[in-house]
């Protein structure tokens, strides 16, 4: 237990995470565009065409990766909430808006590719599918925490509020689903599964899995990245931050000139 | 002000490397006082030196970056605070649409009521007694400051918090601040209040806790001793004036 | 503090924001007089066939009177905010929980009952249904205090705020979602002759949570907004 | 070659999709880059100005 909230302290504060992340976020690239790329061949090459939908089924490889990741951004990012307004930890705040952009991407990429898969399959761009619904509310959630984190001046302050927005949509999320499910079957709409009920094939199933990791390694690596800035801003005035702003040259990217600094 | 009395009572305030910072930028401390019961202390310093989030962080309002705040010798918590504590703000906390008696009515509810004071003769002690019935709005900056101070007076609680209680009086209204203050001190009551030293509390024995706008060198952390926030750099020792400093041999 | 002063705080409360809506009631007709033109819109949008209002009206009543709160939602703290009131108020020795929940019901009292009073109005404008009608006042009576509730916890996170008015409605409506789903499939239920009792428990659950969870969480809120 | 390219059909909306999800991942990760240089130059500023103004003062 010792050992454990050492490794959490230590890992909490901001110069060594700051340093963790600078030696992480590269490897969480690489990693999934190595991943992501093999998963593509697999999806787009390898994987044979689905006897009903044909070719066109080749957009779950992309889509369900990031309905999962516009979940699970939402759950990471309601969690870290949590922490940062029980505890205070400062990590958790930044941890929490870094990772409210990214959610929004991939929800954002859900709902276009849902659409443009939609449109072949049922002959509309947007159908009030209870999934597709739930998905939207879930965009509007992101954007409600980007705005209020956003419009609020003091950057501490601005996080905990946020916070506590996701945290009070993460108790809504699961009641939209359901209210969303039982609105549905009442109006008996133009409801059309994209995934019926057969079974998927495991040449079909691999890529997606190995999508998803991709995703979740991306994400990470975004994260990192935006919580490093992040770290930085609400730290500006701590010795670690001064001396990498000092390292930093006017109109340079930060990471050519971070590393003559260690 | 001798250390002797100091050891035999814990102060009624105490603050130990009180900073609070906004952005990472400090906004006023670290600073070491001590407030005893019947003392009246002027928070004295220059435009955006922090006095007023001062008073704030002290209130319970804001939470301190650094350093901790003690009550009777009890380290703070909110609880612990609001009942022992009036705060009068820029935001006077008066319904214009209301009364000067409703307004003190309201307040007398909220916060409870000092013994042997009631809204109509806390009106009369600020001088106020014919606008028991004129809605507030109707009042004058210097009466509705007036009505505040009947508010902060109602309060049962020994600490008052008061930002700029001088502003918008007249000569009368600050003598009678200063014989409002000096009536609390003598009640063993105690108050911090903050002016920009123009028209200072003269009577009991006076003392100020300079806030100055934060020397530069603090803000890049350069020239401080090592070892940063630990309670013990008070700017009241830069200006030469002594707030007193618990822990300090004299 | 003692349980009694803490009830003599809240009634203190209940009464200063009476007497205060009291002083300015002309500005409490202002939901009403919103609602009926929203409402009046959707004739003159969609044609005055009866058939096809009778359809929506429930719907249509739901969404006005949920946009009418909306807008009364932002009184519920900025008066207090900007006289510096809600400081008072979170400096008092009471529970702020306590004191916060006092605040929404009296502001649902004057804002939401008499929209929930004009329903019936509104839906002979849209040609409502005779037995839709008990339905929707009773889902109205359930959805609107949930509203507030969950309203104030967004209200209190954006009373810093000089323009807040289109961030409260991004950060509200999605929130409302289900309550508006619950609310109106209720009323869509009982048009169509299928059983309604099931969305109104769901509201009716929802409302005894939100009583007990929203006021400490608008609570947390404001302290989070007032640092 | 193009029948992999056509999707059966599908290709407009296949590969549509996969360049919404390549052009979207692909600003949110470069949108950290720029939000370091723009954090990174206000620091800068913020240190100097505090500099300029420590100067004159022992």
């Amino acid at each position: 237990m010792n050992v454990l909230t050492y490794w959490f302290h230590k890992l909490g504060s901001p110069p060594v995470f700051d340093r963790l992340a600078r030696v992480l976020a590269p490897w969480c690239y690489g990693l999934a565009l190595v991943l992501g790329a093999i998963a593509l061949y697999g999806g787009l090459a390898l994987a044979p065409a689905d006897y009903q939908q044909g070719d066109a089924y080749r957009i779950i490889f992309i889509h369900v990766p990031a309905a999962w990741m516009s979940l699970f951004a939402y759950i990471f990012m309601a969690v870290n909430a949590f922490i940062a307004l029980v505890w205070r930890i400062k990590l958790s705040e930044v941890l929490a808006m870094a990772s409210a952009p990214t959610g929004a991407a991939f929800t954002f990429i859900t709902l276009v590719t849902g659409s443009l898969w939609g449109k072949p399959m049922w002959g509309t761009w947007w159908t009030w599918d209870a999934r597709l619904t739930s998905e939207l509310v879930l965009l509007f959630l992101y954007l409600g925490v980007i705005g209020l984190y956003h419009a609020i001046e003091d950057r501490r302050q601005a996080a905990r509020a946020a916070g506590f927005l996701a945290l009070v949509g993460v108790v809504n999320l699961p009641i939209v689903h359901f209210s969303v499910n039982w609105w549905n079957t009442l109006h008996q709409g133009s409801t059309v599964r994209l995934l019926g009920p057969s079974k998927i094939d495991a040449a079909m199933l691999w890529p997606l899995l190995l999508m998803a990791l991709a995703t979740h390694l991306w994400f990470f690596g975004t994260l990192l990245a935006r919580t490093r800035n992040g770290l930085l801003e609400i730290d500006g005035g701590k010795d670690w931050a001064r001396s990498i702003v000092l390292a930093s040259q006017p109109g340079a990217a930060g990471a050519a000139t971070e590393r003559s600094h260690v | 002000m001798s250390p002797l009395t100091e050891i035999s009572r814990p102060p009624l305030l105490e603050a130990r490397g009180l900073a609070f910072a906004r952005n990472d930028e400090p906004v006023f401390g670290p600073l070491d006082f001590v407030l005893h019961t019947g003392e009246v202390v002027l928070i004295e310093g220059d435009n955006g030196s922090g006095k007023t989030t001062l008073l704030r962080v002290l209130s319970g309002l804001l939470t301190p970056t650094e350093g901790e705040i003690r009550l009777h010798g009890a380290p703070l918590t909110l609880d612990l605070l609001s009942p022992q504590v009036a705060l009068l703000s820029h935001a006077n906390g008066l319904k214009p649409e209301l009364t000067a008696l409703e307004n003190l009515r309201f307040a007398a509810g909220l916060h409870g009521l000092r013994h042997g004071i009631s809204p109509p003769t806390a009106l009369a002690g600020v001088g106020m007694d014919g606008y028991a019935d004129v809605p507030t709005r109707r009042l004058s900056a210097g009466q509705k400051k007036r009505v505040a101070l009947a508010r902060v007076l109602l309060a049962p609680v020994a600490l008052w918090l008061l930002d700029e209680p001088y502003a918008n009086l007249d000569p009368e209204g600050i003598g009678l601040v200063n014989r409002l203050l000096e009536n609390h001190a003598h009640r063993g009551g105690a108050a911090l209040i903050t002016s920009h030293g123009a028209y200072a509390y003269t009577s009991g024995t006076p003392r100020s806790i300079p806030l100055h706008a934060r020397p530069a060198r603090d803000l890049t952390g350069e020239g401080r001793p090592r070892g940063d926030g630990l309670p013990g750099h008070s700017l009241g020792d830069d200006a030469g004036l002594s707030p007193a400093r618990p822990g300090t041999p004299p | 503090m003692t349980a009694g002063s803490t009830l003599i705080a809240c009634r203190a409360l209940v009464r200063r924001d009476l007497t205060l809506v009291w002083r300015r009631r002309g500005d409490a007709l202002n939901p009403i007089l919103f609602a009926l033109i929203v409402v009046a819109l959707f004739p003159l949008a969609l044609g005055p066939e009866p058939e096809v209002l009778r359809r929506i009206a429930a719907g249509v009543i739901f969404v006005a009177l949920l946009l009418a709160g909306l807008l009364a939602l932002d009184t519920l703290f900025r008066s207090d905010y900007e006289d510096g009131s809600l400081e008072q108020l979170v400096l008092s020795p009471h529970p702020l929980a306590l004191l916060l929940a006092c605040k929404i019901a009296v502001h649902w009292f004057t804002t939401a009952l008499p929209l929930i009073v004009a329903a019936p109005l509104l839906g002979e404008l849209l040609h409502l249904a005779d037995p839709v009608r008990p339905v929707l006042l009773a889902a109205l009576l359930l959805a609107t205090p949930l509203l507030s509730l969950i309203g104030a916890i967004c209200v209190a996170l954006t009373v810093g705020m000089h323009r807040s008015g289109m961030l409260l409605a991004l950060l509200v409506l999605p929130l409302y979602v289900p309550v508006l789903i619950f609310g109106a499939g209720a009323c869509n239920a009982a048009g169509n002759a299928l059983p309604y009792a099931a969305p109104l428990l769901w509201l009716g659950a929802a409302l005894v949570v939100a009583l007990v969870v929203a006021p400490l969480a608008c609570a947390a809120a404001l302290r989070i907004s007032l640092s | 070659m193009s029948d992999f390219l056509a999707m059966g059909g599908y290709g407009t909306y296949v590969w549509s999709s996969y360049a919404v999800f390549f052009i979207v991942l692909a600003i949110d990760a470069l949108a950290p880059r720029a939000q370091r240089r723009r954090v990174l130059a206000e620091l800068r500023g913020r240190l100097l100005r505090r500099r300029s103004r420590t100067l004159p003062t022992p």
